[in-house]
């Protein structure tokens, strides 16, 4: 396996936090690696670094050997690595179908003067943008909301909505800050396995997730980071089994509340 | 198919009908009333019309601007110049104020274009400002004594073939004037309708909704920011040359921060969801004040009031009554 | 056992789309009572109607024999019912203090809000080291203690807790499991909790009420719907 | 140089008290209100009215002018921004609304108390003249007041039930909601505040620079900078935009005079490019 | 029954300009109402109630245009207003091409001077009144440097440039003038504190509002300032007495017609009535009084202008009638020809007066040619 993304001494602060601090690792093509830690470990600050939505204090981030570190978000996403919101973050005030329509910019082969003057290509665009739009919502079981105005959706929809924005802008690497919160078992593994069918078609897949069994279940590998910094990095039963994030983030089964 | 072919039909017929009204019936009507003084009322909408069609387009991406007023002066300077100064025939003028603002909104939107809400609406507003100061400051403007008596716009021909003949020989400068503005008033409108419907329409939708989330699908906002905010920079100034053309003078406060305010106030008004709300609510602004002006010293007391009334029967503009949006 | 929260058929409409069909369900005085159910299913919509955030379109509720449908949120909480809202919702601005002080918003006496406080910050010890910190800038698991802190502070007979494990770290999940299991027991409040982590729920609770679509699916006893075998297919899992 | 700190600092107490209502108004109710510089002429003329015509006592003068103006801001709140709010699909529509009333307010104004500039007589006559500075009495006390309002002020907000509540109310409307605060009274008691605040420093200010029927507007959007440039809805702002302000004014025409009369225009370019920069103002949150 | 005869106004009377326009539009009022009372103006063979036909331009040129049209549709042919420059010149194309004389009260010399020929300026210019306000003080007081401050407008700043220049041509040391204002402003000090510093014998406050005047006045004495202050404009007592107080007293501006020294009996009960019909008189209708009166007086001596402005035009080259508001035997005439080549110009008397506890008194008047 080759790697794809290689994140090398990623460094952030914030004026006297350090929220990232040194991490370095690898994440493999067409492998789903799960970045867990405590709140505020600085996982969310990661993907944003990664995705070029922060600049780096320091240290670098490599997609194919290639430096996107320190670039536009929306040159890092041409790139091929998008990311969601941890916060449910969608266009509020349209349709759950338009909403997965416009994330298909990237693919759009008209540019804006022919979006203006309706070319062939700007209409082959529109078409093939509605028609891939259905397939995503149909396999994000968002079918049969479609039309509705995206606000109204309840919390856990609009996490699914969220990545179908994602997987809309046809990534190669696609990072996702905490899917599944706010689903409940059933809904979790069904994304789960969705996860991994995109993997299976070629994506490369970065989790933040907090559910336990959902990252145990779905990763290759796991990163934990605690107060900025890596920890521990390992297969799912390596993590389970580590002592140091047992302390920090697991905590020993408590059988009396089911945890 | 049926369904979409009738209201393709229905559509085609609004503006047919649109059109003999502004081409047709408003000039007619106006020559069979007597009332020539509508002529420049209408101008004024027309031409106010476009410069708010631009504040509506710098809505429409989120943003509120209260800067138009520096577009629409700078535009007005710039055309008198060329044609005081320099020579020009006023016809080149027109695009060439429009571009002129279009390209100076590109070097003034980069940096403020970052700024949100009620941030960008006051640097707008202060812009208006500084551009009222440098006309009085910059030696080319002629500072606080403007310029005046421009000359009315040339014929314009091409190979040979008048086009549009000399304002000034004619019996009706009004009416030429008329005609020209609501031609461009169409020619926007139907430019912003476009841009609106084509997809470019729906980015601009993603950038006003959430611009964080439409730069992670790809987006180039601040390109995209830049490209409306100096499409809307296009209009104030190209409504702000012929302005100059019409009174003949131009001064560093033909348009000020209350233009700047009005033109913001014609796109709520209309309805910030609609195209042609920028339209109907200079309209209505415009037209309502010229004429309540019977009414004398109660003139602004019934303009504000009524418009007070309005906003709590339609708090989103005047077209919501005609295509009523839900709210949740 | 005295009834304190009884639906009698609720429905609640957004626009011309219901999220509440017929629901009737109770909480008893003393009683922890979990709701499960998917996403949509209406949770959330179920503890507005109680607070009064939306207005019910027919059925009754009642509170302490009392039909309370119709008032408005700040004589709910008045009468009792403090609410921990999905999504956290602190005051980002304001200290840790002052958000506290606001959760007594509508108690008077002096000494009686400070002892409450002494109260919260007794069993979120992490709240007092944090007191004086803007809200916005903690973590999410202690803005999740501190809105349920806030929550007590009103002194509540009925606690709604909406999604409070959403977002936090497995470690502080049990924290606050075990938070909701004390205040249940110590403080002698009555919890109404909409979770996602149904095994949690279903272990902290005594009672349980599983919607779909708006409408009571499935209710019982939390300890024999953990070994139900349509609960452990739709919100449990079988296997991990 | 003392001279110009000093004048800078009075001008600076004087603007920080008019950006105060504004910058409450604007927190609570995500409303940017155009007729606050209406409000505050109101409360010129009602002082003038009260002090300089019937010759009351000026402190029932200053009163007069803060009740009037705190009913006055209730019944906009409730009447009429209440109504728009809960109707409007964008916020921003509460701009038109603003504006409307701005109008009319100017309206009413001109046809009470007529187009002429008004004054009223001295409260305390004399000037401080001591170390190179110039300060009439008159001012040094409305300065004095000025600060006493504005101490109040922040005070209140602070650390009275009340103030938590509003400010509360300003960062979360439903969390708010949910603490037992009933939103609709406490909206409409912060708007009454802030045009009480408006009120109050009008009727102060009249004793120095009298009032007119057609500063509202201009006095508005000079408000409007000042809490731009201290970050919209954060009260520490529009205390330091209005300070600020007053300083870059007065520095400003001393040491550009030479240059022509291009103060204002540096004073308005480097707001734009400070704001370019901090996008947020001095202390702004995002989005204001 | 008498015919109506409109007369149009077309100038500011809201916002801050408000008692610019509002003086010009209640003195014709007054006089209008006056005249109707009286049994109407006879004007060739018929008798006329005069109507007074108002628009609010708010100082807005764009606006103003719209005024003009409307007064045009109205078959209005005389009309006054505007108040500032940039509607002045805005509406001559309206005005030109629809034989309208209209009176601003604005004072750039090219809406004056040939080719423009329908604008007929109301009152006495900045660059007539200035010079002699300046040599009398000059040659009275011992002035020898003089500073100007201005509002950052064009009114006002061409009024200052126009100061500076005559200042200059008398031999003045001119101190200060780049000194500038917003209009907006509320406290003068910053502004003044340093140009007070200059000490200079005279400051002028080029076209400054009558509503910034006292303000002005007030921190210049506060600053401690002892020279003169000075203004070209029109102001009113009552609102120099409540803003400024005994420190206006020796504030040197223009008036018209209504100091004791030179009001005549018909002024008296101008004002009178004036003060009954609007509550309270305004100074600045001491310079606003003459426009009504020079459109009828002309009409009357040429009735075939009332349709026709060229009759009024050619009329306006002999005109001559009694000043009714003056004592004395002064009188109505067109003058204008040394400052614009033509008689586009009412003859008002330059009547420069010098504030007095509450009160203007005569300084001195001169004439304009
Ligand atoms: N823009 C910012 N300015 C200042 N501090 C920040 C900023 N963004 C994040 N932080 C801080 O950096 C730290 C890491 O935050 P981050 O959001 O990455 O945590 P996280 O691991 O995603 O936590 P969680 O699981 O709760 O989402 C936190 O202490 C946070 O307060
Ligand atoms: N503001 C709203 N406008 C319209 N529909 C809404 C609104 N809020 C919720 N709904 C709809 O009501 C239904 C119930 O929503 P609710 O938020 O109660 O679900 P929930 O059970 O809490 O789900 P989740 O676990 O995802 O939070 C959903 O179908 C949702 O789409
Ligand atoms: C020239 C001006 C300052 C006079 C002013 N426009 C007026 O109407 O009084
Ligand atoms: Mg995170
Ligand atoms: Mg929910």
């Amino acid at each position: 396996m080759v790697d794809l993304l290689e994140v090398s001494g990623l460094t952030k602060r914030f004026g006297g936090l350090v929220a990232v601090n040194n991490v370095s690792f690898s994440v493999r093509e067409k492998e789903i690696l799960s970045v867990i830690g405590p709140n505020g470990a600085g996982k969310s600050t990661l993907f944003k670094l990664i995705s070029s939505f922060l600049r780096p204090t320091s240290g670098e981030v490599r997609l194919k050997g290639e430096r996107i570190s320190n670039l536009a978000p929306h040159i890092a996403a041409r790139k091929g690595v998008v990311r969601t919101f941890q916060e449910t973050t969608i266009f509020k005030n349209m349709s759950v179908r338009d909403n997965v329509i416009i994330a298909h910019h990237l693919r759009s082969r008209a540019n804006l003067f022919g979006f203006f003057l309706g070319t062939v290509a700007a209409k082959a665009d529109e078409a093939a943008f509605g028609q891939s739009a259905d397939d995503i919502l149909a396999l994000l079981g968002l079918a049969s909301l479609a039309g509705e105005t995206a606000r109204n959706l309840p919390h856990g929809h609009l996490r699914a909505l969220g990545i179908a924005i994602g997987l809309a802008t046809n990534p190669s690497i696609l990072l996702l800050d905490e899917p599944f919160a706010g689903m409940n078992h059933d809904e979790t593994m069904r994304m789960v396995s969705m996860v991994r069918r995109l993997r299976d078609l070629g994506l490369t897949i970065l989790l933040v997730e907090h559910d336990m069994p959902a990252v145990m279940k779905i990763s290759d590998r796991v990163v934990v980071l605690n107060f900025g910094q890596k920890i521990a990095e390992g297969t799912p039963p390596e993590i389970q089994a580590n002592d140091k994030v047992i302390d920090a983030y697991l905590g020993s089964e408590d059988e009396a509340i089911g945890l | 198919m049926t369904q979409r072919a009738m209201t393709l039909s229905v559509k085609i017929a609004s503006v047919a009908v649109f059109l003999a009204i502004v081409f047709i019936a408003v000039p007619v009507l106006i020559a069979a009333s007597g009332r020539t003084d509508l002529y420049y009322t209408l101008t004024s909408v027309a031409l106010l019309s476009i410069a708010s069609a631009g504040v509506w387009l710098t809505f429409y991406i989120g943003r509120i601007n209260i800067g138009q007023g520096a577009y629409a002066l700078m535009g007005g300077y710039v055309s008198a110049i060329l044609v005081v100064n320099h020579g020009w025939s006023f016809w080149p003028t027109l695009p060439v104020a429009g571009l002129f603002c279009a390209a100076a909104s590109v070097l003034i939107g980069l940096p403020i274009l970052r700024l949100r809400g009620v941030y960008f609406a006051m640097v707008t507003l202060t812009l208006t400002e500084v551009a009222r100061l440098l006309a009085l400051a910059l030696p080319i403007t002629n500072g606080a004594k403007g310029m005046v008596s421009i000359p009315l716009p040339g014929a314009l021909s091409v190979f040979g073939l008048t086009i549009i003949p000399d304002f000034a020989t004619l019996r009706n400068s009004r009416l030429a004037f008329y005609l020209l503005a609501v031609t461009l008033m169409v020619v926007c409108f139907a430019v912003m309708y476009r841009l609106v419907h084509s997809r470019i329409g729906k980015l601009c939708q993603s950038l006003q909704q959430n611009e964080e989330l439409a730069s992670s699908i790809g987006v180039n906002i601040a390109y995209l920011r830049v490209i409306a905010y100096a499409v809307s920079s296009f209009f104030g100034g190209v409504a702000g040359a012929i302005f100059a053309a019409i009174s003949q003078s131009i001064y560093p406060s033909s348009f000020t921060v209350t233009d700047s305010v009005n033109f913001m106030l014609n796109c709520f008004l209309g309805g910030l969801g609609y195209v042609f709300g920028p339209m109907l609510g200079t309209l209505v602004l415009y037209f309502g004040w010229d004429l309540l002006f019977q009414t004398g010293q109660f003139q602004l007391l019934i303009y504000s009031g009524l418009m007070i009334v309005l906003m709590l029967v339609l708090p989103n503009g005047l077209l919501s009554l005609a295509a009523p949006t839900r709210k949740n | 056992m005295n009834q304190i929260l009884k639906f009698v058929d609720v429905e609640l409409y957004y626009d011309h789309v219901y999220a509440l069909k017929g629901v009737s369900l109770e909480v008893n005085e003393g009683e922890t009572v979990a709701l499960i159910g998917a996403n949509g299913a209406g949770k959330s919509s179920i503890l507005r109607a109680i607070t009064g955030l939306r207005k019910i379109r027919s059925g009754e509720i009642h509170y302490g024999g009392k039909r309370i449908d119709g008032a408005a949120p700040d004589e709910i909480v008045k009468m009792g019912i403090a609410m921990v809202p999905e999504g956290r919702r602190v005051f980002p601005y304001m200290t840790v203090r002052d958000n506290l002080l606001m959760g007594a918003f509508t108690r008077t006496g002096k000494s009686e809000i400070a002892a409450s406080l002494e109260m919260v910050l007794g069993r979120f010890p992490r709240l007092k080291e944090r007191y004086t910190q803007a809200a916005g800038t903690m973590s999410g698991g202690e803005q999740q203690m501190l809105v349920i802190g806030r929550a007590l502070m009103a002194k509540p007979r009925l606690l709604l807790l909406d999604e409070p494990s959403l977002g936090v770290a497995p470690k502080l999940v049990q924290d606050i499991a075990r938070s909701i299991v004390a205040i249940n027991r110590d403080e002698k409040v009555s919890v109404l909790l909409v979770e996602q982590n149904s095994r949690m729920a279903l272990r902290i609770s005594q009672r349980a009420y599983a919607l779909t679509t708006g409408s009571v699916a499935l209710s019982g006893n939390s300890a024999e719907l953990l070994t139900d075998d349509r609960v452990k297919r739709l919100y449990l899992g079988g296997e991990i | 140089m003392e001279q110009v700190i000093a004048n800078g600092f009075y001008l600076g107490a004087q603007y920080a008290l008019i950006a105060l209502g504004l910058t409450l108004i604007f927190a609570l109710m995500n409303v940017l209100n155009f007729a606050h510089g209406q409000m505050y002429v109101l409360g010129g003329f009602i002082t003038y009215t009260v002090y300089g015509q019937l010759g009351l006592p000026f402190v029932v003068a200053l009163l007069a002018s803060g009740l009037t103006l705190a009913i006055i801001g209730a019944l906009m709140e409730k009447f009429l921004f209440r109504t728009v709010i809960r109707r409007s699909l964008r916020e921003e529509s509460t701009m038109l609304l603003a504006a409307a009333t701005a109008f009319f307010l100017d309206a009413i104004i001109l046809l009470l108390f007529g187009e002429k500039q008004r004054g009223v007589p001295k409260i305390v006559k004399g000037v401080f003249n001591e170390g190179g500075i110039i300060l009439p009495y008159d001012r040094l006390v409305v300065g004095a007041l000025a600060l006493i309002f504005i101490a109040a002020f922040v005070l209140y907000m602070q650390y009275s039930r009340v103030g938590r509540a509003m400010r509360a109310l300003a960062q979360d409307r439903v969390a708010a909601q949910l603490m037992g605060v009933k939103v609709d009274r406490y909206s409409m008691i912060g708007f009454a505040m802030g045009a009480m605040l408006a009120g109050i420093v009008g009727g102060l200010l009249v004793t120095i620079t009298g009032v007119n029927s057609g500063i509202g507007g201009p006095i508005s959007i000079k408000a409007f900078l000042m809490v731009m440039i201290g970050g919209a809805g954060v009260v520490g702002g529009a205390i330091a935009g209005g300070f600020i302000l007053g300083m870059m004014e007065s520095v400003g025409l001393t040491v550009l005079r030479e240059y022509g009369d291009v103060t204002y225009l540096v004073i308005f370019a480097a707001l734009m490019v400070f704001l370019s920069i901090r996008p947020n103002g001095l202390m702004g949150k995002p989005w204001g | 029954q008498n015919k109506e005869l409109k007369i149009g106004f077309v100038g500011v009377t809201s916002g801050p300009a408000a008692a610019w326009g509002t003086s010009n539009v209640r003195s014709m009022q007054t006089r209008a109402a006056w005249i109707n009372e009286t049994g109407g103006v006879k004007i060739g063979d018929a008798t006329y109630n005069v109507n007074i036909v108002t628009f609010d331009d708010q100082k807005d040129p764009k606006r103003a245009i719209a005024g003009m049209e409307k007064m045009a549709q109205e078959g209005i042919h005389y009309v006054v207003g505007p108040n500032v420059d940039d509607g002045a010149a805005a509406v001559r194309p309206v005005a030109e091409a629809n034989g309208i004389i209209y009176f601003p009260y604005a004072f750039p010399k090219a809406l004056y001077q040939k080719p423009a020929s329908n604008a007929v300026l109301g009152m006495i210019a900045n660059y007539q009144s200035g010079p002699a306000i300046y040599k009398y003080l000059k040659e009275n007081k011992g002035v020898k440097t003089i500073a100007f401050v201005a509002a950052n407008e064009s009114d006002p700043l061409s009024q200052r440039d126009g100061g500076v220049e005559a200042a200059k041509a008398l031999g003045l040391e001119v101190v200060a003038q780049n000194d500038t204002y917003q209009n907006d402003t509320r406290d003068f000090t910053p502004v003044l504190t340093p140009i007070v510093a200059l000490k200079p014998d005279l400051l002028v406050l080029s076209g400054v509002a009558p509503a910034n005047a006292p303000l002005l006045i007030r921190a210049a004495r506060e600053l401690g300032f002892e020279g003169l202050i000075s203004t070209e404009t029109a102001q009113d007592a009552k609102v120099l007495e409540e803003g400024a107080g005994e420190y206006a007293n020796g504030f040197i501006s223009v008036g018209g017609a209504s100091t004791p020294e030179i009001a005549s009996d018909a002024m008296k009960e101008f004002v009178a009535r004036y003060t009954k019909m609007f509550g309270e008189y305004n100074d600045e209708s001491n310079t606003k009084v003459y426009a009504l009166e020079y459109i009828l007086e002309t009409l009357k001596a040429n009735p075939a202008a009332i349709n026709d402005v060229a009759e009024f035009k050619k009329t306006m080259d002999t005109f001559s009638a009694p000043n009714p508001y003056l004592k004395g035997d002064a009188k109505l005439s067109y003058v204008g020809t040394t400052s614009f080549g033509q008689k586009r110009q009412l003859a008002v008397p330059m009547v420069v007066n010098e504030y007095k506890d509450g009160a203007f008194q005569t300084l001195f008047v001169g004439t304009v040619d």
